[in-house]
């Protein structure tokens, strides 16, 4: 089945096609145009299904690329149009594909009556290209092309409301965020793409070519170390990173499928993405290892902080993202190649799903804020069960698709700490707490908008088929999709073999002394530690097996949040389910209280209200301040520089030199009196000093 | 048409608007209309003769000059005349016809106060005359006449038709190049005694280089760079373009950005380096660091403009900035970047120039808080077309602007020409600050975009009546946006017509 | 006799010319300095013939006296004319008067 | 010192003394007068170099005729009398460099000429000038009376009455003099519409 593969690049191009056909007749069109979206969206989900089952089912592929030279650039070298599929490619087209074909049915209930609900179409499909771009690029470069196309579409799109102000400078600061990341990439592409110029290839940017010299040794210390933290600027803003996470909470100023597609699922996971593509490239370096994981642990826990204070459900959701994205990078970080991209696909599911649940309760009540929801269980009951499953996989309960791969992470922490660094550790503990904080926060948004009374001013009703379907298969694959990698799954065909490229196999970590570490080897996600053969640090693979002390752990967190929770968000419950409110009044309530309250006053109170006020604070005002204030201090440098030093002092210069010219000619001019009896006399004395020069001379 | 031996087509092409624009003037003045159409099919001729020219260029060897003429002129000086193109001239020569020819239609609707459309179009064929000229002029002294030829009648072009500054303005403009081209001039001359083979001939002059002390190759070069560092116009030469700009027509402002700025960095790629290799290469550090100087500076003036045209103006500094990039590299690939810059900066800030003058005729003001935004709800089309070219300034992949730009950083980062071992550190300080500078372009590109066409419109244009994109300027524009989308997706249309000439071009240098 | 008393006397009534020349307003006046200064030449000249070519055949000297007398005259005639238009037309003939030609 | 040097400085005193009357006299009438006096001093001068001939040319042609000329050309043109008429504001300037050229002049020419002594036997006879004249000179003479009658036609030209002309001065002037030329920046004002474009001033005429 070669052919297949063969065909990926159909799956990016469709999307291409229809973005164009909706732009140019999608206006006359019965749908509207969303029709042909969802049409050439579901012929690319076909095919991305076809290629991961090709993928899948051959064990660990072989990655599959064509390319041809699209154009010189000069010196011999040559930009490639190429495709570079492999396992991770499959994973990414399955994701990319499903949850964008979600979210084109879900829009067409969603976004009707919409004035530019056409425009809105192509814009999705102008995305969904642009991502499938990204994914399926064998070199750096045309990666690049299609990072910054989905920046732009994200701008489009987060400014799609674009009469209000708010929504206007969202967009910007998304864009602008974004585009200084990318300095990084690109910068980091070129240094990357420099050093592999010793290497006498033409294509300096491809992939492959690249991850072989890094792991030849071809490439200098200088040249990885400098190019992977440039290009990790660039993933620290697009996967929104503290601190340039400031754009992903106001991104939600977007519809909220937008908000699903781009700023949940796809857009902002492309960073994780491309680091794992360059994987073995980052492996040469502790000290990169060492920045990602820190980054990535800082973000986890903070940005989890940030969303036990808000009120917007998007916003809640938006941090959770931040945080979950920090799960992911801090996991890359401690050589979770594996544990990084499963959690990156099975997050995409749930998140998405969270995502379009919220939209479908801000359709009902018009309001993005929890205080104005309560009560939605009974109307609107599809919604309450998929987003329960969605918070539940967010919350890592066991066997849900969430508790595998965040499990996962904290596995490839524990095991990194086994080699001894440090970021393992915090890797683990931090992501239990942080773990705790999910579900909290979880479960306070799941209370406050599905318990207690009905605090809005419309009377909600469930929504319609095409935003319910989205909802449920979503819901399934929230758990499903977990399986892949799970004491379950097999051992020959599983996430770890799908998505492990040879290149990542046969990655080492030169940095890891053989002797000192006692010979063993690190797994990428599972935990088989297995002996190493020649003492070499290759990354293995395999299927991970039970951890019940783990498990033991995050059950009991999970209970405390879920409980705590409830004990302060509940508390609408009496009057609408007396039972249930009776027994936890009665017995954990009068036995509890005391610790409850000293919790409530030492842990939550300075957890929720001053830490995470902290945190917003700091967020809001120190970041968000040092972003704006760098905002205002280059305005001000700009006029400044315009007014004083190009007007006044490089063009005063320029007009300067006419002026002081025409100020002399003025004083010359006088010597032309028109007295020529004063000419006669300068004359003589002239001529008077020529004589003595004439004389002075012999 | 056998590119070898049909040098007279090259001739005709360049001289066919030098005829026209005396035919123009032959014509009585009251004939309005007959005038601007007569200097529709002119260019358009011209153009057509353009066309057939690139389509019989030999692709495959467009390292070497085709489409020759090397005839006797002055013998007294030993200057030929001499004429030819090459995969670096070709691109160039081609956009000066095809934007004039769509100045020409455009100047059919729209002529600025005071009319006189004789004398206008007159003038914009003898501009046409010299800037192709300067493209496919292989001999030192012709260079320089074509290069002269071109202020004449850009001067008065400003000076009659501009705004209300326009006697600054074009005096300004007029003296600041021609001080520059005094330089350059000198610099001809010490290069013609140098070489002391009796030729003006650039081909010849850049087989025979190096020659001369080092001493010799360091003033030259610094005469030839003040001559074309001005032209480009390069920080801290800049300040001639955003009054010239500002104050010019239309028709002025996007020949000007469209092709008169070219014309200094063609000089430096054709002439300044590979004649004095030596001097470029001791140059290239510092015109590296003004390059960069004047992206991150043209960003931030430009966030500090409240006029439309001016703001416009001002990037052209930044992007030229990346051209100079590119030059400052000293390897192919810069040089290959430099030229795509020249390309894309053209047709990109010419079409912006096109909308910038549209946007004065509708709203009679370019100030952008007059203006107030709502333009996308006001006039649709025009604020689509707007966000298009202005993403496609910003650089974006996938439209004709990136190309230029990233290519240039990619290649400073290893610089040509024993560079890279002295001021390694050096380059990719200025790889980093030039990303800096598309971050800012990025916002005030975006910034504009918010102000100008988002939010509703206010109270003042609510009631007015403003026509959107209307026919005449569809046909102008259609071309130069498709342009636009076309070079963004095949930059091969340029990379791979160039790549040959520059590898040819980097021989002399050594490199 | 001494040669360097001929010479010293051109000498002098070349500088009282000059005097006159820058001196004085009156337009014939200035002329007439002019006269000064040409005959003035003339003493050089014959002096000098009298040094070179003393008692001979060659006359050059005189020659050029003679040569300088005429176009004197003829100076003295046109600058006359030149000066009565000039009366005619301004009504002055000083010479700070007219300075038309300045900037 | 010889006889000839006691007559050359007596002429000398007596032409430099009225040559400096010529330019110092307050009075114009006396300055034509002191001319007459200097060109006929410088006669003398002649005479004691042994240039009989040119002494005679000299007299006739200077005191004779130029000196006429200008005492008519004086009366014609009726100057004022009195210093502050007829010197102007450049006197010190005059002076000045006057002086300096005499002193410059002098001192050179008695370090150049200071032992030289002129021949004292008789000059070139008349025949021989003649000869000269006629022989080896005829060209540049017959040039030279070519030039006095253009002279004499130019100075007529000019000095003549034109038709239509009073023959008194014109008080007024004809020139207005005194003006500064007319350079104002508004002359070159190029005449303009409005100045707002028009948006269609082709197609609508």
């Amino acid at each position: 089945m070669e052919s297949l593969l063969e065909l990926a690049w159909v799956v990016t191009l469709l999307p291409l096609l229809s973005a164009a056909a909706i732009a140019a007749f999608g206006k006359q069109l019965p749908g509207k145009g969303s029709e042909l979206g969802i049409a050439a969206l579901a012929i690319t989900w076909l095919l991305s299904i076809g290629i991961a089952w090709q993928t899948f089912s051959a064990g660990t592929p072989e990655p599959f690329e064509r390319a041809f030279e699209w154009s010189p650039l000069g010196g011999g070298f040559i930009f490639e149009l190429g495709m570079l599929v492999d396992g991770l490619t499959a994973m990414m087209f399955l994701l990319v594909t499903t949850v964008s074909l979600m979210v084109h049915i879900y829009s067409r209930e969603y976004m009707k009556g919409e004035p530019r609900f056409t425009y809105f179409y192509a814009m999705l499909s102008l995305f969904t290209f642009s991502m499938l771009l990204l994914v399926i690029a064998n070199n750096t470069l045309l990666a690049v092309v299609g990072w910054e196309l989905v920046g732009l579409c994200s701008f489009l799109l987060i400014g799609f409301y674009w009469e209000d102000k708010s929504n206007q400078d969202a967009a910007n600061k998304a864009f602008l965020t974004t585009k200084f990341g990318d300095v990084g990439l690109i910068v980091g592409v070129i240094v990357l793409s420099a050093g592999m110029f010793g290497t006498g290839t033409s294509t300096p940017f491809n992939i492959q070519e690249t991850n072989a010299a890094a792991m030849a040794g071809e490439l200098s210390t200088g040249t990885i170390v400098l190019g992977m933290l440039l290009i990790f600027l660039g993933c620290v803003s697009k996967s929104g990173q503290m601190p340039l996470h400031v754009w992903l909470p106001d991104a939600m100023a977007g519809p909220t499928p937008v908000s699903a597609l781009i700023h949940a699922a796809t857009m902002v996971t492309a960073g994780i993405f491309l680091l794992a593509r360059l994987f073995p490239v980052l492996a040469q370096s502790a000290t990169v290892m060492a920045v990602i994981a820190i980054v990535g642990v800082i973000t986890l826990f903070f940005g989890g902080l940030l969303a036990l204070v808000q009120d917007d459900l998007k916003k809640v959701l938006a941090y959770s993202t931040v945080s979950q994205l920090g799960y992911m990078i801090a996991a890359i970080g401690v050589g979770g190649y594996t544990a990084s991209i499963f959690h990156l696909f099975t997050h995409g599911f749930f998140k998405a799903l969270l995502f379009l649940g919220a939209g479908s309760l801000i359709h009902a009540v018009h309001s993005n804020n929890m205080s104005d929801m309560g009560g939605m269980r009974k109307p609107m009951p599809h919604t309450f069960w998929t987003f329960i499953i969605g918070s539940l996989a967010l919350a890592g309960f066991p066997l849900t698709a969430g508790f595998f791969s965040k499990d996962e992470i904290l596995i490839a922490g524990d095991l990194w700490a086994g080699q001894g660094f440090m970021t393992g550790n915090l890797v683990y503990w931090v992501g239990l707490a942080a773990a705790f904080v999910t579900t909290f926060y979880m479960a306070r948004a799941c209370f406050l908008v599905f318990a207690g009374e009905n605090r809005s001013h419309h009377a909600p009703h469930e929504s319609g088929p095409q935003m319910v379907a989205p909802l449920m298969l979503l819901a399934v694959l929230s758990i499903a999709s977990g399986y892949l990698l799970s004491p379950f799954s097999s051992q020959e065909f599983n996430f770890e073999n799908w998505t492990a490229t040879p290149f990542v196999e046969d990655a080492t970590y030169p940095f890891i002394d053989a002797e000192a570490s006692g010979g063993g080897v690190l797994a990428a996600g599972g935990q088989s530690i297995m002996a190493a053969a020649d003492g070499e640090f290759t990354i293995l693979h395999g299927v991970p097996t039970w951890h019940f002390d783990l498990l033991a752990i995050v059950l009991v967190v999970f209970a405390a949040a879920v409980f705590l929770a409830y004990r302060f968000y509940g508390k609408g419950l009496p009057e609408r389910d007396p039972t249930l409110n009776m027994g936890a009044a009665t017995t954990v309530l009068v036995n509890k209280y005391g610790f409850d309250a000293f919790g409530y006053r030492y842990i939550v109170v300075p957890v929720r209200d001053t830490l995470a006020k902290w945190a917003t604070w700091s967020s809001n005002v120190v970041i968000d301040g040092m972003v704006a204030g760098a905002g205002r201090a280059t305005k001000n440098a700009a006029f400044a520089t315009y007014r004083v030093l190009d007007q006044r002092v490089i063009d005063g210069g320029v007009n300067g030199a006419a002026f002081s010219a025409a100020w002399w000619s003025d004083r010359l001019k006088r010597i032309q009196s028109g007295d020529v009896q004063r000419y006669a006399g300068a004359l003589v004395a002239g001529t008077i000093v020529l004589v003595l020069a004439i004389a002075a001379v012999r | 048409m056998d590119p070898n031996t049909a040098g007279w087509a090259l001739v005709v092409a360049l001289f066919l608007p030098l005829v026209g624009a005396g035919a123009l003037a032959m014509m009585p003045s009251s004939m309005d209309r007959q005038i601007r159409r007569a200097a529709v099919v002119i260019t358009g001729v011209a153009f057509a003769l353009v066309a057939v020219i690139t389509a019989s260029f030999d692709f495959s060897r467009s390292g070497e000059l085709q489409f020759t003429t090397d005839a006797s002129w002055i013998s007294a000086i030993d200057a030929r005349f001499e004429l030819g193109m090459d995969g670096i001239s070709l691109p160039l020569f081609f956009l000066t016809y095809l934007l004039t020819f769509l100045c020409a239609i455009y100047t059919t609707k729209h002529l600025p106060s005071p009319g006189k459309p004789k004398a206008f179009l007159a003038l914009m064929l003898l501009l046409q005359t010299g800037m192709a000229g300067t493209f496919v002029a292989f001999d030192l002294v012709l260079f320089f006449i074509f290069w002269e030829l071109v202020l004449v009648p850009m001067f008065f072009m400003i000076g009659m038709w501009g705004g209300p500054r326009r006697d600054y303005a074009s005096v300004k403009f007029f003296l600041y190049t021609l001080f520059g081209s005094i330089f350059m001039l000198i610099a001809f001359l010490a290069i013609y005694f140098t070489a002391g083979a009796n030729t003006w001939s650039i081909q010849a002059l850049s087989e025979m280089a190096p020659f001369g002390s080092t001493t010799f190759q360091t003033w030259a070069f610094l005469g030839m760079f003040l001559g074309f560092a001005i032209k480009v116009p390069m920080w801290p030469f800049h300040t001639w373009l955003p009054d010239a700009h500002t104050e010019a027509p239309t028709v002025g402002s996007v020949l000007l950005a469209g092709v008169l700025l070219k014309m200094g960095t063609y000089g430096f790629v054709r002439i300044a380096l590979p004649i004095l290799p030596e001097g470029a290469v001791r140059f290239a550090p510092l015109i590296g660091v003004l390059a960069v100087i004047g992206i991150v500076y043209g960003a931030l003036c430009c966030l500090a403009q409240t006029d439309v045209k001016r703001l416009i103006a001002f990037s052209s500094v930044g992007h030229m900035g990346f051209v100079m990039l590119g030059i400052a590299a000293m390897n192919e690939a810069g040089i290959q970047a430099a030229l795509f810059g020249n390309i894309a900066h053209g047709i990109i800030t010419g079409m912006l120039f096109f909308l910038a003058g549209s946007l004065h005729e509708r709203y009679h003001t370019r100030e952008i808080a007059v203006i107030g935004g709502g333009m996308l709800k006001k006039i649709p089309r025009y604020g689509v077309l707007l966000t298009y070219v202005a993403v496609a300034s910003l650089g974006l992949p996938g439209l004709a602007g990136f190309w230029g730009e990233f290519t240039a950083m990619w290649a400073a980062i290893s610089p040509g020409l024993g560079l890279a071992d002295q001021y390694a550190g050096l380059y990719l300080g200025l790889v980093v600050f030039a990303a800096i500078g598309t971050v800012l372009t990025a916002g005030y590109f975006l910034w504009l975009l918010q102000r100008v066409n988002l939010g509703d419109p206010p109270e003042r244009w609510v009631n007015e009546q403003l026509d959107d994109v209307m026919t005449i300027e569809w046909v102008t524009w259609l071309p130069l946006l498709l342009l636009i989308l076309a070079l963004g997706i095949f930059p091969v249309l340029v990379f791979g017509v160039q790549d040959a000439a520059v590898t040819n071009l980097m021989g002399y240098l050594g490199g | 006799m001494s040669l360097i008393g001929p010479l010293l006397l051109a000498t002098f009534l070349f500088c009282v010319g000059v005097y006159g020349l820058i001196a004085r307003r009156n337009a014939v006046l200035v002329l007439i300095s002019v006269e000064l200064m040409l005959v003035s030449v003339n003493i050089n000249l014959v002096a000098f013939q009298n040094l070179l070519f003393p008692g001979a055949e060659a006359v050059h000297g005189q020659m050029f006296a003679l040569f300088i007398i005429a176009v004197a005259a003829a100076e003295a005639g046109v600058g006359l004319a030149i000066i009565f238009n000039l009366f005619r037309n301004r009504a002055t003939v000083n010479v700070d008067d007219v300075d038309l030609m300045r900037w | 010192m010889t006889g000839y040097d006691i007559v050359f400085i007596l002429v000398a005193l007596l032409t430099a003394g009225s040559a400096v009357l010529t330019v110092t006299s307050k009075n114009l009438f006396h300055a034509a007068l002191f001319l007459a006096v200097t060109l006929a001093g410088i006669a003398g001068v002649f005479l004691v170099l042994r240039a009989d001939f040119l002494a005679l040319v000299q007299l006739v042609v200077y005191v004779g005729s130029v000196a006429v000329l200008f005492l008519f050309g004086l009366m014609l043109t009726r100057a004022p009398i009195g210093r502050e008429a007829l010197d102007g504001q450049n006197r010190g300037l005059a002076l000045v460099v006057s002086g300096t050229l005499f002193v410059v002049l002098s001192s050179l020419i008695v370090s150049s000429f200071g032992g030289e002594r002129a021949a004292e036997v008789a000059g070139p006879g008349i025949e021989v000038i003649g000869i000269a004249i006629f022989a080896d000179w005829v060209l540049p003479f017959e040039l030279l009376s070519m030039m006095l009658l253009a002279a004499l036609i130019g100075a007529i030209l000019l000095a003549r009455r034109e038709d239509g002309e009073s023959g008194e001065p014109d008080d007024e002037g004809r020139i207005e003099f005194g003006d500064e030329p007319s350079t104002e920046a508004g002359a070159h004002e190029l005449p303009r519409g409005d100045s707002q474009p028009e948006l269609t001033s082709g197609g609508d005429r």
